[in-house]
């Protein structure tokens, strides 16, 4: 890397004192604030994670008050959902890598991505708000009538907070939408932009096109619980059903939101993990295009008995079984990118083992769930909660921690301990399989989501599940250990530790303020280890 | 960035024509035309968008990129549109057996 | 307690079979690929595991066949998915005429049911063993879910709408009964038992204790105290439309449709007679929301199905109940 | 990139004061501000969109109680406030032209228009509502409706009503904001035939919040203008 100066300089060091975090435009800084922001977030919705799996340790409801045990989950999946896994690889590590590895020097927008901050931080302070005066009870779906005439619980702060948050994705999705058109290196055209810009594109789509309608539905009930609007409640004539239409409007597409952007980490991690080309690039490249449009086409999944039409029911059926096709064609995709690569078998690589096989099952139980007539029995089950942690956890966390150990020594400019680092990842991967597949078997044997005490049959499962999470709990802690113990005893990286291709290595670690001491002009596509080409067989 | 310059005369056209349509649309509404009222409501109201976005928004001018943010925009709009009528427009068709059809 | 530890709930409605094949179905597509991803992945990252610091792969980049085989293959795959998962939830969403009725509504937080002859039960449901039986279900607060894991079936009741729900019980027995949609404070105490149980025994049961009459002679006593009958009588007389035989019937409506008279149209035209206006009358009915509690509308919505000429379909709330019948079409 | 090379900047010539750092040259700075806009007038398409939605569906199943809803709202006012609006867009794109044009005294002229006619608006908008507080047709425990049997239904409606004017409305006092800051900045002699971004972009959300009200207006007074005769 004859034409990297080393630098003393870097945007960690390149200004001291509190403010100069609070007002920086630096795209890395930002990430790093988010980085913080999202790990608090995480740490407490595992916290009432812990809570729910103690309660549900035993059949009866002997723990915590059943009023307490739904404030619990809701709490869980608000705080997870819209500040936690929403933002977290987006935020963090698209904020530090989208600029980078298309060889800008920052964001289009540096004033509105930090504003994107503020707005995120004060969102998540009404819903801190909520929590701390007495919770919300109403599911993270937020189902009227329910929230919005018969709750007693502090419905309004959480859903102004939820307004609020999707404010900070929608200008987060602006940003690198504009970015990504506008602000590219010399030569970086479209094809030679690595996957995870692409995938960040799509997602940034969904930001723009679906939270918008997320934001008006939870205004809507806020309108409705505090200004006494007449708008679902059926005793004026409205239909409880249209809130779950708009609510599932964007919240589909959301968890399109929360996995593309791991898709796109994997991406990265799997071509320099093999040291290859990812296998049909643009066949990556277009699925994450049409994961984010056909997103939008299948919400009514989640309705199949909620009153909605049976023909509505099919038509989204259908498409949700559609919208699986591209997701398998990644997963395809990664898999041959391994054949005759060279392979690691570092940390990163080991996430990224674990993201494909547990986003494998996650996504085929979501195939149980779009067929029609299996749907009716495990919907609001064990099952659903099954599938959507094990692509949620299984899932986006997997590919979140392979992302930031994989880009740890450009962020930090050190090294983390490779050993913990692999013990870390077995103890994840163990744990979650032990808490999360027992409630496949749970749910289809009938226990409903959201029960606070359950027939005795089902303890044994339960057990099994309370004790992964444990397990769970404890690989969770280990990176977060180490990478703190890291940013002061880990060993310098420098530039590029793994011989990864891709913009971001040929940088300094840590980056200077403007990434690029000039800026590069891309001859090639991103992938570009070999320049021999050669056939499958 | 569109360096055209519309000239102030289109402009000062299409205001016009915006001002004829809007008065137009409220005395059709006086008329009993059934659905028609709605359809009629509608198309001028599209109308009259539609030449804002052209002209004042001065997209007729813009790059293509323009074009198509634009237009995901009503596609977006659509899909919610249709996807959502879908079921209400064909809640209780399903046939139930010994339940004449119509 | 390990011995404890159910793997499978009990098959015991007439689509809780169908509904396991199908899930065996997908546990097999699952297990079939889930399994040779897994072997791929171990297979390569050992066989081509890095052997010196700057070794890199091979330069493939990809492979239309392959691209293609993988997009259709599973492609082909979901469709069987969806054709056999659709044909299930048709079954599912189809009464057969033939079924019983019991009246179903959810409030927070309690399952109450009434039987046609009179019986009420809370928090338990009583049905005859292959017997089809159609739930005719209403709430009256917040969204609930009738949900009975060994019979494969769920629905949720609305406010504002009439649901159904149907099943055929295959096996005598006690079953879980649960409400699957999250409805408040005590939701996971919302819950109950089915009692499945030989057509004889079930006679017994029902003559066991009807004390205040039929359902529909309830409904009757409320069509005369709420002055339904000012309005509505067997001659057309009234400024509103004759109701006798009306059930089961099409109705022509002012603004040109025509609909079923159905439960649900029932409902909708006492809780809401705005919605739909019969041709030929003028939208004079009052509105009953929150006049009626949402048992009374079903018993008046019973009582309105016995009424008149006998050509409403299923039979009457009170007759014997005719021999189970194949339900589905 | 093993053999990407740098190159240092191309450019020599002195940049314009209000062009950012980490662009490459105004122009694209300047593109970018307007793709920006655009991407976020997309995103309120869809925010306004999931209220439209509900009203579609609440429409179809009660077309008599919207329409007779409609019928209390006053046609000439709305009517005027049409005009006002469509005549404020015509004065947006002529204080764009006058910023294209270098005009300072054109910009500062028809900004104050613009804002001028926005405040009109805002206001007739406020003796609108006032009217509705007076006959008790603000939905919640005090909404009245004389006849009894529609009352749920045109509640419904003037719900609507209310989401969808009250946020037409605050996006019209944001707008109100957006040029008060560039009368600002106009007046400062800040915008000129080479940097003019600011003013476009502003007046790209202004035209589309005109354009809600272009939609408003018929879906929500015209409605009933032909029964109120019957
Ligand atoms: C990251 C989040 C995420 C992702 C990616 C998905 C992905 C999918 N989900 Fe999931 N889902 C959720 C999060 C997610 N889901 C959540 C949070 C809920 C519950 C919400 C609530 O009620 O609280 C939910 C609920 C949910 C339901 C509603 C269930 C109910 O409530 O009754 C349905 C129904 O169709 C569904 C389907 C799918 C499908 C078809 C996919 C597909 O996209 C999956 C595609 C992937 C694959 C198919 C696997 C990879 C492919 C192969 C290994 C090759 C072989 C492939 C074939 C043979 C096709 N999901
Ligand atoms: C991103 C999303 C996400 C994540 C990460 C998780 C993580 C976990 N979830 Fe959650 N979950 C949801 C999203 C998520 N969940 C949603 C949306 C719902 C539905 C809510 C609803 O019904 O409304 C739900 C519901 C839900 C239920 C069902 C409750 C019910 O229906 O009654 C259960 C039950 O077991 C559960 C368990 C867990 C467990 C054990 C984890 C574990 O993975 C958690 C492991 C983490 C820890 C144990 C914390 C480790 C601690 C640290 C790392 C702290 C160290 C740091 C510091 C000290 C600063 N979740
Ligand atoms: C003030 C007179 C009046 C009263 C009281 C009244 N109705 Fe009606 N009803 C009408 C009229 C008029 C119609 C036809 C117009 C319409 O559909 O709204 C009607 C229609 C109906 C219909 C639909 C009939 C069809 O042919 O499709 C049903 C069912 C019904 N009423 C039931 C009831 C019940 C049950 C009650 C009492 C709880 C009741 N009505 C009280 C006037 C009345
Ligand atoms: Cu009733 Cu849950
Ligand atoms: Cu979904």
């Amino acid at each position: 890397m004859h034409t990297i100066a080393t630098h003393t300089r870097n945007y960690i060091n390149a200004e001291y004192g509190v403010m100069s975090w609070l007002l920086t435009r630096d795209h890395k800084r930002i990430a790093l604030l988010y980085l913080g922001s999202v790990t608090t977030f995480f740490a407490l919705g595992g916290l009432f994670a812990v809570a729910i799996r103690l309660e549900l340790l035993t059949p009866a409801g002997d723990l915590v008050q059943s009023e307490t045990y739904n404030k619990l989950f809701t709490m869980h999946g608000v705080i997870m959902v819209f500040f936690f896994l929403i933002p977290a690889i987006p935020a963090v590590l698209g904020n530090f890598l989208v600029p980078i590895m298309i060889g800008a020097k920052d964001l289009a927008f540096p004033k509105l991505n930090l504003l994107s901050w503020y707005i995120f931080m004060i969102g998540a302070s009404f819903a801190l708000w909520a929590v701390v005066n007495g919770g919300v009870d109403t599911g993270w779906t937020f189902y009227t009538p329910y929230s919005s005439v018969v709750s007693n619980t502090q419905v309004i702060a959480a859903a102004v907070g939820i307004f609020i948050t999707g404010f900070s994705s929608i200008l987060t999705g602006l940003n690198f939408i504009v970015t990504i058109h506008r602000m590219r290196a010399p030569g970086m055209t479209w094809f030679r932009m690595p996957l995870f810009i692409w995938s960040h594109y799509a997602t940034s789509l969904i930001m723009v096109l679906g939270t918008p309608v997320i934001a008006i539905t939870v205004l809507l009930v806020f309108a409705e619980r505090a200004l006494k609007l007449c708008i679902f409640d059926a005793s004026c004539g409205g239909d409880p059903v249209l809130f779950q239409h708009l609510f599932w409007f964007y919240s589909h597409p959301a968890v399109y939101i929360m996995i593309l952007p791991a898709m796109g980490v994997i991406s990265e991690l799997v071509a320099a993990g093999a040291r290859k080309n990812v296998f049909g690039y643009s066949f990556v490249a277009f699925a994450s295009l049409a994961i984010a449009v056909l997103g939008f086409l299948v919400w009514g999944h989640h309705m199949f008995v909620s009153s909605q039409s049976v023909y509505a029911g099919m038509i989204f059926s259908i498409l949700s079984f559609l919208v699986a096709i591209p997701s398998a064609v990644k997963v395809f995709n990664w898999t041959a990118t391994l054949y005759k690569g060279s392979v690691s078998w570092q940390t990163p690589m080991l996430y990224a083992y674990g993201f494909i096989g547990l986003f494998a099952i996650g996504g085929l139980t979501g195939l149980f769930l779009a067929t029609l007539g299996l749907d009716v029995h495990v919907h609001d089950t064990y099952f659903i909660v099954a599938h959507f942690h094990y692509v949620m956890v299984g899932g986006t966390i997997m590919a979140y921690l392979g992302g930031l150990h994989y880009w740890w020594p450009k962020i930090s400019g050190r090294l983390y301990p490779e050993g913990w680092a692999k013990f870390g990842a077995l103890i994840v991967f163990v744990g979650f399989n032990l808490t999360f597949f027992p409630q496949f078997i749970v749910g289809y044997l009938g226990m409903p989501r959201r029960y606070h005490a359950y027939p005795e049959e089902f303890q044994v499962l339960n057990v099994m599940s309370s004790a992964g999470a444990s397990i769970l709990g404890v690989g969770y802690l280990i990176p977060f250990v180490y990478f703190i113990w890291s940013m002061r005893y880990g060993p310098k990286a420098g530039p590029n530790p793994w011989g990864a291709k891709g913009l971001e290595w040929t940088i300094d670690s840590p980056p200077i303020t403007e990434n690029f001491v000039d800026t590069p002009v891309v001859t090639e596509g991103a992938y570009a280890y070999t320049h021999e080409r050669m056939d499958v067989v | 960035m569109s360096d055209h310059t519309i000239p102030t005369r289109i402009y000062y056209m299409v205001f016009g024509a915006l001002i004829v349509l809007t008065a137009f649309t409220v005395w059709v509404a006086y008329l009993d035309l059934g659905f028609a009222n709605t359809a009629v409501a509608m198309g001028i109201a599209v109308t009259k968008a539609t030449l804002v976005v052209l002209y004042f928004m001065h997209v007729r001018y813009g790059s293509r990129l323009t074009w198509v943010v634009v237009a995901s925009g009503f596609v977006w709009l659509g899909i919610l549109f249709a996807l959502g009528l879908s079921d209400y427009l064909s809640r209780g068709w399903l046939p139930q057996p010994g339940v004449p059809r119509i | 307690m390990f011995q404890n530890l159910p793997l499978f709930p009990a098959q015991a409605s007439g689509f809780a079979g169908q509904v396991d094949a199908l899930y065996f179905f997908l546990i097999a597509v699952s297990a079939f690929f889930s399994l040779l991803i897994a072997l791929l992945i171990v297979v390569f990252a050992i066989r081509y595991r890095r052997r010196s610091p700057d070794e890199v792969g091979a330069g493939i980049t990809g492979s239309l066949q392959l691209e293609l085989l993988w997009t259709i293959v599973p492609l082909g795959i979901t469709m069987v998915m969806f054709l056999w998962g659709a044909w299930v939830f048709f079954t599912l969403n189809r009464a057969p005429r033939a079924a019983m009725e019991i009246y179903v509504v959810g409030k927070q937080w309690m399952w109450k049911v009434q039987h046609p002859d009179g019986q009420r039960e809370i928090n338990e449901l009583h049905v005859p063993v292959g017997r089809p039986v159609k739930l005719l279900m209403g709430t009256e607060d917040v969204i609930h879910s009738f949900f009975i894991p060994a019979f494969r079936t769920k629905f949720d009741v609305v406010p504002g709408k009439l649901t159904t729900l149907w099943f055929e019980a295959t096996k005598p027995g006690r079953y879980h009964l649960f409400c699957a949609e999250y409805c408040g404070t005590k939701h996971s105490a919302m819950i109950g038992w089915v009692e499945v149980m030989e057509p004889a025994a079930f006679q017994a049961w029902l003559s066991g204790g009807a004390g205040e009459g039929s359902l529909a002679s309830r409904g009757e006593r409320l069509f005369q105290d709420l002055a339904c009958h000012t309005c509505h009588m067997p001659d057309s007389q009234g400024r509103g439309p004759v109701l006798d035989g009306l059930f089961g019937k099409p109705v022509k409506l002012q603004d040109g449709r025509t609909v079923v008279a159905d439960e649900s149209y029932l409902r909708e035209s006492i809780v809401n007679p705005q919605g739909k206006i019969v041709a030929g009358y003028q939208p004079l009915m009052p509105t009953f929301q929150g006049l009626i509690s949402e048992e009374g509308v079903l018993q008046l919505i019973a009582y309105i199905k016995t009424l008149g000429p006998k050509a409403a379909p299923g039979p009457s709330a009170n007759e014997p109940p005719p021999p189970a019948k194949q339900g589905t079409p | 990139m093993s053999d990407a090379q740098f190159v240092p900047s191309p450019a020599t010539h002195a940049h314009h004061p209000a062009q950012a750092h980490h662009f490459d040259s105004l122009e694209q700075q300047q593109e970018a501000s307007t793709l920006g806009m655009w991407v976020f007038l997309v995103n309120e398409i869809m925010f306004f969109g999931g209220l439209f939605m509900a009203y579609l569906v609440y429409r179809t199943w009660y077309p008599d109680a919207f329409a007779a809803g409609s019928s209390h709202l006053n046609i000439p006012l709305g009517a005027t406030n049409t005009a006002v609006l469509i005549i404020s867009s015509l004065t947006m794109a002529l204080a764009v032209h006058a910023a294209q044009t270098s005009w300072r005294r054109g910009q500062i002229v028809f900004i104050i228009l613009t804002i001028a006619l926005g405040t009109t608006f805002l206001v007739i908008k406020a003796f609108e509502y006032a009217d509705k507080f007076t006959h008790h047709l603000v939905p919640g425990p005090h909404f009245q409706w004389p006849d009894e049997k529609l009352r749920a239904p045109v509640e419904i409606f003037y719900s609507l009503y209310f989401a969808l004017t009250g946020l037409h409305a605050l996006h019209m006092v944001i707008g109100i904001g957006i040029m008060l800051w560039l009368l600002w900045m106009a007046w400062r002699g800040r915008f000129d035939a080479e940097y003019y971004s600011p003013v476009e972009v502003s007046g790209l959300y202004w035209h589309f919040v005109d354009i809600v009200w272009i939609f408003l207006f018929p879906l929500l007074y015209l409605i009933g203008a032909h029964v109120r005769h019957v």
